[in-house]
């Protein structure tokens, strides 16, 4: 282990860290329980949440806390309660800690205080728990629906354990069940920014209340295609089953997700991967990394209208795809990431492939970084555009590239030693400015280091197993994983259960913390950057999907013919 | 043809007879008095048509009124012309146009007073372009502003409309008629007899610069050049949208009459002066449209715009000027470029009053001319749509309508005069056509495009006789447009006479067809337009696409919102935030454009601050005889229920007196009294110069 | 020097790394149905019919994501990700694959097991030799469950009745 | 001048204008793909999208006539300002020999694009005409400036005219500079493609127009393009040849070199597309003021003769 992971995961500084909010809450803590090498699991009464919460995450002392995830639970089967645990994480140089502030709510009384009006960064956390479980949170801001469709009935709550993941309420849209949006502000036209727009890939909509082509206020919604996934988690799949439908949760970082997964239940299940699985599973999380911050660069490039840097750093991420596909069978998706290790190994000549590409894309990179930062147009597009300040990323628990250029040092892989990476040297880069180009910059700073990275793991690498194995998982262990995807922290929290079975998986991608944090950003700029803020941010795309069209009467799925496709596409956007 | 002018006189006064006795009646009253002064107008136009022959081949008509107590004597040459066709032409359109719109004002009353001011306004001006005495036209000038400020304070129970009436007052006072009181008692001096004053009696005597300064002030401040064009934006769009129209339309351009009579045909023609007016002319053009740019007032817009299109004729005529007095062969190409000031004056005075009467068509229906909130007209009020849509291409000088024209031949005096400053001044003008083209896309599109808002989905279009003048309008757009043969004889015929050049090498309109000549042009350089054949060209390029691909929605959808429902209101671009960075980007020039407003306002002040304290000194003797007109005044107002005939003569004026006072409740008494007595002082010079 | 290519106009090769589109390969394929335990997508359905005594092993191609756990749980190697990844078609039926097969019948009762034929076979020939008693083991294999169960009683009840005896 | 030699040009020339900008179109697009190691789509790529858009019905949003007829108008005013332009020695149809008249005719082209965009609620197509008449605005100045220039020199505002009575001054070789600036700016190439910016604003106003209305649109915008980087080869290409270029054969020899610099200005304008971003309509205004506010020194240098 290096020196530095050594400092981090420093024991006594973890003691100290525990003690001190042990101390400091004595009479209010319930339980303390350590769930993992850096987890601890707090409960206290639902009362005390906002000040034992607001504590931890404005220490002054633990530079760049956030609350990494927030879980509600239905362990009515269990205690006859339901749960709810904010896990929130001291990164940065101070220490390696998560603590799982948990605590419980009787069906009868379903409200806990909001801990919003402290740390907006739980925004969403708690208005999915009210939407999904039906616990409200009390004084929350903004209590608007954020994940149910508009048409979804009151009263039925999909991830309590009484609703059947086949169940389909009958569901009715009418006028009255649009989306609440604001108000234009006085004086301001709306621009409306998707679903359906060109330069979002992502179908989210955002509502830009402007004056001329300044933005004076935005409101957004997302969740237009949410999956159910962690239901289907919870219902359907076994453990392993779950890594490969947690890789398909995106389209970019798959194995981050799948990685923070496998992580997570080798936390609850006391599983010991192999050092070569881990280092091969590092060098994946990396070159997805390398293909996504190329894709977003590229995109960047695009959305300003620069299609030569488009283009050249597509042509770069192509290098990065087919050595992907080589060493995994696949251009995405990897399906590398297994519970217990890797599936497939580092042959003699993948390596050599490896070798090569990496040393192809670091001169073309360089190269294109050479041009695109002299390409004036493209730099006075990005300069001093969408504009997040330190306070503002902090505020709503930001974390990536996103974060680190507002200034936050922060990142997963340093702060939290996880995989292969506590052998490896690598910098964090950091910039200050917050604009675009310095988002920009930490993209293109970070893929040099993630091939430092792949070249260090190469040669580090130890012989051995890639798999272990495993029998079985105790059930109702409680742990998070997380993995620094290309766009920050992925976490995911699983509580086991039985029958090779998930109780409760939570996922939390790093879109998730960052997409708050863009109306921010995008205030007091210009519609036209408003694409290039969003993609600044790098939203996570959905897959695309299948259209197919459930006949009410028949109940039948019917497919459809492709003229009668453009015809209803036609119809529907056009809402006639 | 003296006849014809008479008879407009005649039914002038007539319609103020005529509605004497209506007074009771608001709505009788005003059709009345309108038909008067429509028939007036006719007649103006036929005494126009009369007279064409004679003008054109740079003769004068010659007459003089013996009223007994005083000689009013008459000459009416090429550049009277001019005047008397826009005045004829625009008040026709706006007598047909106004019993209507007036009902919009039936909560003031008052009818047969709004006409007696009409007509007294409108015949001022026609006399002040006809007459050709200096004294006399003093006179009539003052009638003018007098009764120009009446009819701009009509809607008294506004704040706004009543400050800006006085603006409009105390500036006109000090900046307009004071310059020229001073200009006559000078003249007066030199020329010690009243006859003396006749014009060419003027231009005999050998005057000094001093007169150039003062009549520039004089005619600069009324024509609301920058930076004297402070008061205009306020005062104009004050007024009933009709007499908006006048005065935009009309008022304005009489000064540029009264410029280029003094200093052309009195003073002669002076190169630097000529370099001054154009100069003058380009910053105001600039200035005024650039203002007019961030107006969300529609017609504050129009008032603007007013002053950026003065610039046009100003540039267009201090180009003339200019260039006429180089001599040479750049006399006759300076007579074009006056010729395409005076089209553009006739042009704007077309367009602007269109522009007007629509924005009162607006206002008439939906109450409010704040374009923020209007939208969808086109769908209710098609033929306004229209004419507004003729009017705005015309302003925005698109071809082929008159705008363009005069302004084509104005970037062609400009730009061929091989005059480095003057060609600068023709860029600014092309600049300053784009903006005016932006401020107009604007002003039609927030009205009239996009679907009804909550303000407007009640509204209907306006009644046939509304139309009726506006369509008469808009159809000289066209004529002036399409076929400049029509008028460039008439608008050559004053620079014709002042150089007596030949054109005919110089220019040429042959039915519709242009060509211009200028000097060190290469053979074959001659630049020529022919509008008829663009308008046949685009129409069968425009027809053969429409023959191949019809155009017919056989159902129209909701536009595209990118997929979440907008609320319809929400989804248009505000009026205000239309061309928002660029107005951010030259805010360094609007507030230069502030600070010369500021200035203009200040130095008015200034003298208006010496002109009060002379009246001051005066004030003491002058208070009896004040207090002596203000008690009689208010005897006859609160006496005057019943009105004998001979009391119907008076009366107007002891209602004009007490339209006064309204105004000067405004400010404190002193300062009041202060003003009163200035006036007071003013007519008494007035009185003594004309010798009574 | 154009790094693009005429696709589709030009054929690509995948690399034989390649995960490609699933395909049953009907003469291995036993009908087991440890793919359909394994596919985390639901794109492998196991249909039987004990009425016609079939087993039909459904390949949905188009609800397939390609993670080849199928592959690896298939212990005749029957189904393989193929290196073909052109998979656009306009209809939907392009992308099932059936693959059906017989299932066992008892001898004893003539009921359907739940197991097909191949299947039976298969079992039996990878049975280690000489760890059991090969015929005992085949005798009882035929059978259907609740035949083999009363055959299993009908034993015991036998031996103990020896036993007794 | 013959009428043969005229209605052999007039011919060429009004094919030249209807059925080569989609060609350049097509040869940028080709140009810009090399550039980014493309193969890019075919060089007649451009004329099968048109053929397909004019073969398909529009989908309309709004009933206005003012939305309905914009494309109409645009694509009369586009080609009606391409035919006062010199062909060889002929001018199609003179109903202009006029520059200015020149101009407005193609602003017709942004007006209808303006206009209609401004009669719909939508904020989409009102930013894109928003934003093309911003750039006019940014641009008249710099134009006005050109032309003054040249007119100070050549004493006429004669399309035909100027090119062959022009003399070459340090201010005429500056005066081609801003010319060919303001070309390229109105012309709406990347980075000043603003008004019609595909992720930013869904391409402003064609964002509602479909079928063949939104075909003859493009293919206005196409021949405005044409017509603007004609007259610039004109401007070029005559004073190269005019000394020695006389009757039929003469008039041939100047459209071949007028072709010839129309596809060298598309290339390098396809060349410098490639190697721009967009930039954002406040960072126009600001460039295009500060080259108005330098080539005022043009305009000096004219009147001081040199």
């Amino acid at each position: 282990m290096k020196e530095w992971a050594r400092k981090i995961t420093d024991e006594k500084v973890r003691e100290r860290y525990v003690n001190e909010v042990i101390e400091r809450f004595r009479d209010k803590i319930i339980r303390v329980e350590r769930n993992a090498d850096n987890q601890w699991m707090i409960e206290i009464r639902k009362e005390d949440l906002p000040e034992v919460i607001g504590y931890i995450i404005n220490h002054p002392e633990w530079k760049e806390t956030q609350l990494s995830t927030m879980v509600g639970a239905d362990e009515r089967p269990l205690r006859g309660k339901f749960s709810l645990i904010y896990w929130i994480s001291i990164n940065g140089a101070s220490g390696d800690v998560f603590f799982g502030i948990k605590t419980y709510i009787s069906e009868d009384d379903p409200k806990f205080p909001s801990v919003t009006p402290i740390h907006p960064g739980a925004n969403w956390y708690e208005r999915e728990v009210k939407d999904l479980l039906g616990l409200i949170p009390e004084g929350h801001p903004d209590p608007r629906r954020l994940v149910l469709p508009d048409d979804w009935p009151e009263g039925v709550y999909p991830l309590r354990k009484d609703f059947h993941y086949t169940d389909s309420p009958k569901r009715e849209f009418t006028d009255e069940t649009k989306y609440p949006y604001r108000e234009p502000p006085k004086g301001t036209a709306v621009f409306p920014l998707g679903p359906y727009h060109v330069a979002l890939d992502e179908p989210g909509h955002f509502r830009l209340y402007v004056k001329g082509e300044e933005i004076v206020d935005v409101d957004y919604r997302l969740f237009y295609q949410h999956r159910g996934i962690e239901k289907i988690g919870e219902n359907r799949l076994t453990y392993d089953q779950v890594n490969f439908i947690a890789e398909r949760i995106c389209g970019i970082c798959g194995t981050a997700h799948a990685l923070a997964y496998a992580q997570a239940v080798e936390a609850a299940g006391g599983v010991e991967v192999p050092e070569r699985a881990e280092y091969i599973r590092t060098v994946m999380a990396e070159i997805e990394r390398l293909h996504s911050h190329l894709l977003n660069l590229g995109l960047a490039c695009h959305d300003v209208g620069f299609d030569k840097g488009f283009m050249d750093a597509f042509r770069l991420r192509e290098h990065v795809m087919w050595l992907a596909e080589r060493l995994t069978g696949n251009r995405k998706t990897y399906g590398m990431v297994v519970i217990g290790g890797v599936r497939r190994d580092f042959l003699e000549y993948r390596r050599s492939m490896i070798e090569k590409v990496i040393r192809e894309l670091r001169e073309g990179f360089q190269k294109w970084a050479d041009q695109t930062l002299s390409t004036k147009t493209f730099v006075k597009r990005c300069e001093g555009v969408g504009v997040l300040s330190y306070k503002d990323a902090k505020r709503w628990s930001s974390v990536g590239p996103w974060a680190r250029g507002s200034g936050r040092d922060l990142d997963a892989r340093r702060d939290h030693p996880f995989a292969a990476y506590k052998y490896l040297d690598f910098k964090v880069p950091v910039y200050k400015e917050g604009d675009v180009l310095a988002r920009c910059l930490v993209r293109a700073e970070e893929i040099l280091e993630s091939i430092w990275i792949i070249e260090q793991a190469l040669d580090e690498m130890p012989g051995g197993d890639i798999l272990a194995e495993w029998k079985e998982i105790p059930p109702y262990q409680e742990a998070v994983g997380f993995t620094e995807a290309p766009r920050g922290e992925d976490v995911h929290y699983v509580m086991t259960g039985e029958g090779n079975r998930l109780y409760r998986w939570r996922i939390r991608a790093s879109t998730y913390n960052n997409f708050p944090a863009l109306p921010d950003a995008m205030r007091g700029n210009s519609v036209a950057d408003a694409v290039l803020i969003i993609a600044s941010m790098d939203p996570c795309y959905s897959c695309t999907e299948r259209v197919q069209v459930v006949d009410a009467r028949s109940g039948k799925v019917r497919v459809l013919t492709e003229k009668e496709l453009t015809e209803l596409s036609r119809k529907a956007s056009r809402g006639v | 043809m003296k006849e014809l002018f008479t008879l407009t006189v005649i039914l002038y006064l007539l319609s103020i007879l005529a509605v004497l006795p209506l007074r009771k009646n608001y709505r009788a009253s005003i059709t009345v008095g309108h038909v008067f002064t429509g028939l007036a107008s006719i007649s103006l136009l036929a005494f126009t048509a009369m007279s064409l022959p004679e003008a054109l081949k740079g003769k004068a008509i010659e007459f003089t009124y013996n009223l007994g107590v005083a000689e009013i004597p008459f000459h009416v040459d090429g550049l009277s012309l001019v005047l008397c066709l826009v005045l004829g032409s625009l008040g026709l359109a706006t007598s047909i146009y106004s019993p209507k719109y007036m009902e919009f004002y039936e909560r003031f009353g008052r009818g047969w007073l709004y006409v007696v001011l009409y007509s007294t306004f409108v015949l001022s001006m026609v006399l002040i372009v006809t007459t050709s005495n200096f004294l006399w036209f003093v006179f009539f000038w003052e009638v003018m502003t007098f009764t120009s400020y009446l009819l701009m304070v009509w809607e008294n129970d506004e704040e706004y409309v009543r400050k800006a009436g006085w603006k409009y007052f105390v500036t006109m006072h000090v900046a307009s008629t004071l310059p020229l009181i001073v200009a006559l008692a000078l003249l007066y001096a030199k020329a010690g007899s009243i006859e003396g004053l006749n014009f060419n009696n003027l231009s005999k005597l050998h005057l000094g610069p001093i007169y150039y300064l003062l009549f520039l002030l004089g005619f600069g401040s009324k024509a609301g050049v920058v930076p004297l064009h402070f008061w205009l934006p306020d005062a104009h769009p004050a007024a009933p949208s009709n007499v908006s129209a006048l005065l935009s339309g009309a008022m304005i351009k009489v000064a540029v009459y009264g410029l280029i009579r003094t200093t052309c045909f009195i003073l002669g023609l002076n190169e630097t002066f000529g370099y001054i007016v154009a100069i003058l002319g380009t910053v105001t053009l600039t200035v005024g449209t650039l203002y007019a740019l961030k107006q969300t007032d529609a017609k504050r817009l129009l008032a603007y715009h007013s002053v950026g299109q003065m610039g046009y004729i100003w540039l267009g005529v201090g180009a003339g000027i200019a260039l006429m007095a180089k001599g040479g062969s750049y006399a006759a190409f300076g007579a074009i470029a006056m010729a395409a000031g005076l089209y553009h004056l006739v042009n704007h005075a077309i367009f602007k009053g269109l522009l007007f009467l629509s924005a009162g068509s607006v206002l008439y229906r939906t109450h409010t001319r704040e374009l923020n909130v209007l939208g969808g007209l086109a769908k209710l009020m098609p033929l306004t749509a229209l004419f507004t849509f003729i009017a705005a291409m015309s302003i925005a000088g698109e071809p082929p309508f008159n705008g363009f024209m005069s302004k084509w031949m104005i970037y062609q005096g400009t730009f061929l005069s091989g005059d480095g400053l003057l060609v600068f001044c023709g860029v600014m003008a092309l600049f300053i056509s784009a903006a005016t083209l932006a401020s107009f896309v604007k002003f039609y599109t927030t009205a009239f495009g996009g679907v009804p808002t909550r303000v407007t989905e009640n509204a209907e279009e306006v009644p046939p006789s509304m139309l009726v003048g506006k369509g008469f309008l808009a159809a000289l757009c066209l004529l002036f447009g399409l076929i400049p043969s029509s008028i460039i004889p008439l608008l050559l015929a004053p620079g014709k006479v002042l150089t007596g050049a030949d054109l005919s090498g110089w220019i040429s309109t042959k039915y519709w067809l242009v060509t211009i000549k200028a000097p060190g042009m290469p053979s074959g350089g001659e630049t020529y337009f022919n509008p008829w054949l663009l308008v046949g060209v685009l129409g069968v390029l425009a027809g053969a696409m429409l023959v191949s691909y019809p155009n017919r929605p056989k159902k129209v959808v909701k536009v595209w919102t990118t997929g979440e429902p907008v609320k319809m209101e929400h989804y248009k671009l505000k009026a205000m935030h239309y061309y928002g960075p660029f107005e951010e980007y030259i805010h360094g020039l609007y507030h230069s454009g502030d600070v010369l407003s500021e200035w203009g306002s200040g130095v008015c002040s200034a003298v208006a601050g010496g002109y009060l304290a002379l009246g001051k000194t005066l004030l003491r003797w002058a208070d009896k005889v004040g207090r002596g007109i203000t008690s009689a005044g208010r005897w006859y107002v609160e006496n005057g229920k019943e009105v004998y005939l001979d009391e119907a003569v008076a009366s107007p004026f002891v209602q004009l007196v007490k339209g006064l006072a309204i105004g000067l409740e405004e400010l404190s008494l002193n300062y009041n009294l202060l003003l009163a007595v200035a006036v007071a002082v003013l007519g008494l010079i007035l009185l003594i110069l004309a010798g009574w | 020097m154009a790094v693009t290519l005429k696709y589709p106009f030009v054929k690509i090769e995948a690399p034989p790394e390649y995960r490609g589109v699933p395909h049953i390969n009907p003469r291995l394929c036993i009908g087991c149905g440890a793919c359909v335990n394994a596919c985390p997508a639901d794109a492998l359905l196991r249909i039987d019919d004990y009425e016609k005594g079939t087993r039909k092993i459904v390949l949905d191609v188009g609800r397939c994501i390609r993670c080849a756990r199928c592959d690896e749980a298939c212990p005749t190697g029957a189904i393989r990700m193929t290196r073909n990844f052109e998979v656009a078609t306009l209809d939907r039926k392009d992308h099932v694959e059936v693959v059906e097969l017989r299932l066992h019948r008892c001898p004893n009762c003539g009921s359907y097991t739940d197991y097909t034929e191949r299947a039976l076979e298969k079992a039996l020939q990878i049975l280690p030799e000489g760890l059991f008693d090969g015929d005992e083991i085949r005798k009882r294999a035929i059978l259907c469950r609740n035949c083999r169960r009363k055959l299993t009683v009908d034993d015991a009840v036998e031996a103990s009745r020896e036993v007794v005896e | 001048m013959s009428g043969y030699e005229r209605i052999a040009f007039s011919f060429i020339a009004v094919c030249l204008i209807l059925f080569l900008p989609p060609l350049l179109d097509g040869v940028a697009r080709k140009i810009k793909a090399k550039i980014q190691l493309r193969q890019g789509a075919p060089i007649l790529q451009t004329y099968y999208d048109l053929v397909t858009f004019l073969s398909m019905e529009p989908v309309y949003p709004t009933e206005r006539l003012a939305f309905r007829l914009a494309p109409y108008i645009a694509f009369a005013s586009a080609v009606s300002a391409a035919l006062v332009l010199p062909y060889g020695r002929v001018i199609p149809v003179s109903f202009t020999g006029d520059i200015f008249v020149f101009l407005y005719v193609l602003a017709m082209v942004s007006i209808a694009y303006m206009i209609a965009g401004f009669s719909l609620n939508n904020t989409y197509t009102n930013t894109g005409a928003n934003r093309e008449m911003m750039i006019m605005l940014s641009i008249e100045p710099v134009l006005g400036l050109a032309i003054g220039t040249l007119a100070l020199n050549a004493h006429t505002l004669r399309i035909g005219a100027i090119p062959f009575a022009v003399t070459f001054t340090l201010s005429v070789l500056l005066a081609y500079g801003l010319l060919a600036y303001s070309v390229y700016v109105e012309g709406g190439f990347i980075p000043f493609d603003v008004a019609e910016a595909e992720q930013e604003i869904l391409e402003g106003v064609f964002s509602e127009y479909s079928g063949y209305l939104l075909g003859i649109f493009k293919w206005a915008l196409m021949i405005k393009r044409f017509a603007l980087l004609w007259l610039l080869s004109s401007f070029i290409s005559i004073p190269l040849v005019r000394n020695i270029a006389s009757g039929a054969l003469g008039g041939a020899l100047i459209l071949v070199i007028q072709l010839m610099v129309l596809f060298l200005l598309y290339t390098s304008i396809a060349v410098i597309e490639s190697m721009n971003a967009r930039l954002r309509i406040e960072q126009i205004i600001r460039q295009n003021a500060g080259v108005f506010v330098c080539s005022i020194a043009v305009l000096v240098l004219a009147a001081l003769g040199w």
